[in-house]
């Protein structure tokens, strides 16, 4: 019979040979392996007249199929039983039924849904938003911080300007009321922000113990972004919650 | 009690959302700080709520945790988001993939035996990509490296533990 | 007809949960390719079916596109996660955190003593990463601040407490 070769890719020897068989409906178990020697040499032969790159495993398997023939054109041995004559092409049905099982287990892996493929978790991107969201845990510290902070702002005022004293015209429950009314419209305020007079240095003390306040009773909660950066006062029930 | 129960669901949904990676039972338990069995039957109802509605995500269970994965019928219009990267995987790293699956841990001169070809490049490729990884070295001359699937692998299909493989058909059957 | 809306609500959801970052209206429609008024509506149906729901996250909206939220009331939970995170730490990290770990409060400059370099970077990675904070500043000129581990140190070392740190060894530290 003539025989054309579609040309495919074949992952090796083995998986030309596992095409070969199923193309000629062969029964693995008795490959006539005269058949497939000269199909699998066609092969070899087309693939070389195409100037393709035969690998040196396909080779090889063409002399091992070649040696099985001639094995198989061998009389039976005369001494012992025919039973106990193992088949010349045992070990070769035995390789392909096992690389027929991972070929099986490959398919099966490729029909699977396959993330990126068939279906989507969150993306690793992912790690941006989380950057985003983070917080430092101000349970405990939050007063340092706001201490560090405030710190802060009483050494720029003190070193921009001579100290004064001021009589506060402001009450700390004032203050608090100011504060929280500005949450309510904005739902946060930059800490710093609370401090715009930076010359008053009694209006910022008002304000400092407004917040410490507000941060004792949990009328507001203190966010910072990253260390050491903005500190992000926000009212506790504003916005989602 | 049925309040908290509920706020138990939505803590795990919280958790579920923000991590990457499938999250693990004990890693539930570590960050709820509750018991095991009140967590486990919280994420059952759960998984059941979100497999019954019409979502756009269920809760897999898979590579030994839980994770939201989108449901398969909406890929077609997901696919169109830009950034994504499809899994890039050729039939030779599919077949490495499932002897390294079946018969780990295992050298590369035992894949090469079962292939027939040579997988070196295959190899490197997969370990790239993170799913396979060198367990050790085998006890034999030479003591040649021994490879195996990684947590990776088990989320890139789907795939909730290794004894979730099916049976490699043993000898006898031919379609 | 309402089923179509149900599952174009249950598709912006997938979409939602793939993007990590807020997606627009107008990528919404590219991707879904249906009416920006039909879309909008059933975001604005979803968006409200999260609101009132109990659950672990919502829709916010933010920085001009839409984005799953979790709800603040678990952010301490969530936080425990993120401390839960595999660790990547450098040669430098450890052992700055280790000096830190034994000779907690220490100053900046206590350390590059002991290590010899700056440590600036370092530092402010193990802060990032929450494995120290600063305990408050020493009574010294320049008021240097002091550092100490965290909870999160002791989590992801395995440690039940500072006292349960390994005894280190006096003197003869050279082999």
């Amino acid at each position: 019979m003539s025989y054309t070769v579609k040309l495919e890719i074949f992952e090796g020897p083995l998986d030309l040979l596992l095409y070969l068989i199923k193309k000629n409906e062969i029964n693995i178990y008795d490959i006539p392996i005269a058949e497939i020697t000269r199909q699998y040499l066609e092969y070899i032969e087309l693939m070389r007249s195409l100037n393709l790159d035969i690998a040196g495993e396909f080779l090889v398997m063409a002399s091992t199929l070649i040696y099985i023939k001639s094995r198989m054109l061998l009389p039976p041995s005369e001494e012992g039983e025919e039973e106990t004559v193992e088949d010349p092409r045992k070990e070769l049905v035995d390789r392909l039924l096992e690389y027929r099982r991972f070929k099986e287990a490959a398919r099966w892996l490729v029909e699977r849904p396959i993330l990126g493929r068939d279906t989507f978790a969150r993306s690793s991107l992912i790690t941006e938003v989380e950057r985003e969201k983070r917080e430092i845990d101000l349970e405990e510290s939050s007063a340092i911080l706001l201490l560090e902070a405030f710190r802060e702002v009483l050494k720029r005022a003190s070193r921009e300007r001579p100290l004064e004293i001021t009589v506060s015209r402001i009450s700390v429950m004032e203050r608090i009321e100011e504060i929280l009314e500005t949450l309510s419209r904005r739902g946060t305020v930059d800490f710093l922000s609370l401090f715009p007079d930076r010359y008053d240095r009694s209006l910022a003390v008002v304000t400092f113990l407004a917040l410490l306040e507000l941060v004792r009773l949990r009328m507001v909660s203190v966010h910072q972004v990253e260390p050491f950066g903005r500190i992000i006062i926000k009212g506790v029930g504003c916005g989602e919650g | 009690m049925d309040v908290e129960r509920d706020d138990l669901k939505a803590l795990i949904e919280a958790i579920l959302l923000v991590s990457a990676k499938p999250v693990t039972l004990q890693r539930l338990e570590r960050v709820i700080q509750e018991g095991r069995r009140t967590i486990k039957e919280a994420l059952e109802e759960l998984i059941l709520e979100y497999r019954a509605g019409n979502r756009g995500f269920y809760i897999e269970e898979v590579a030994g945790g839980y994770q939201f994965r989108t449901r398969e019928r909406f890929t077609p219009w997901l696919k169109r988001l830009e950034g994504l990267k499809p899994p890039s995987l050729s039939q030779a790293a599919l077949e490495t993939l499932s002897i390294i699956a079946y018969r780990q841990p295992v050298t590369r001169a035992e894949i090469e035996e079962i292939r027939g070809v040579d997988v070196g490049g295959v190899l490197k490729g997969l370990l790239e990509k993170r799913l396979i990884r060198v367990l050790g070295r085998k006890d034999i001359p030479g003591r040649p490296m021994v490879y195996g699937t990684t947590r990776e692998f088990l989320e890139l299909f789907g795939l909730k533990d290794l004894s979730s493989l099916p049976m490699l058909k043993e000898g006898a059957d031919e379609e």
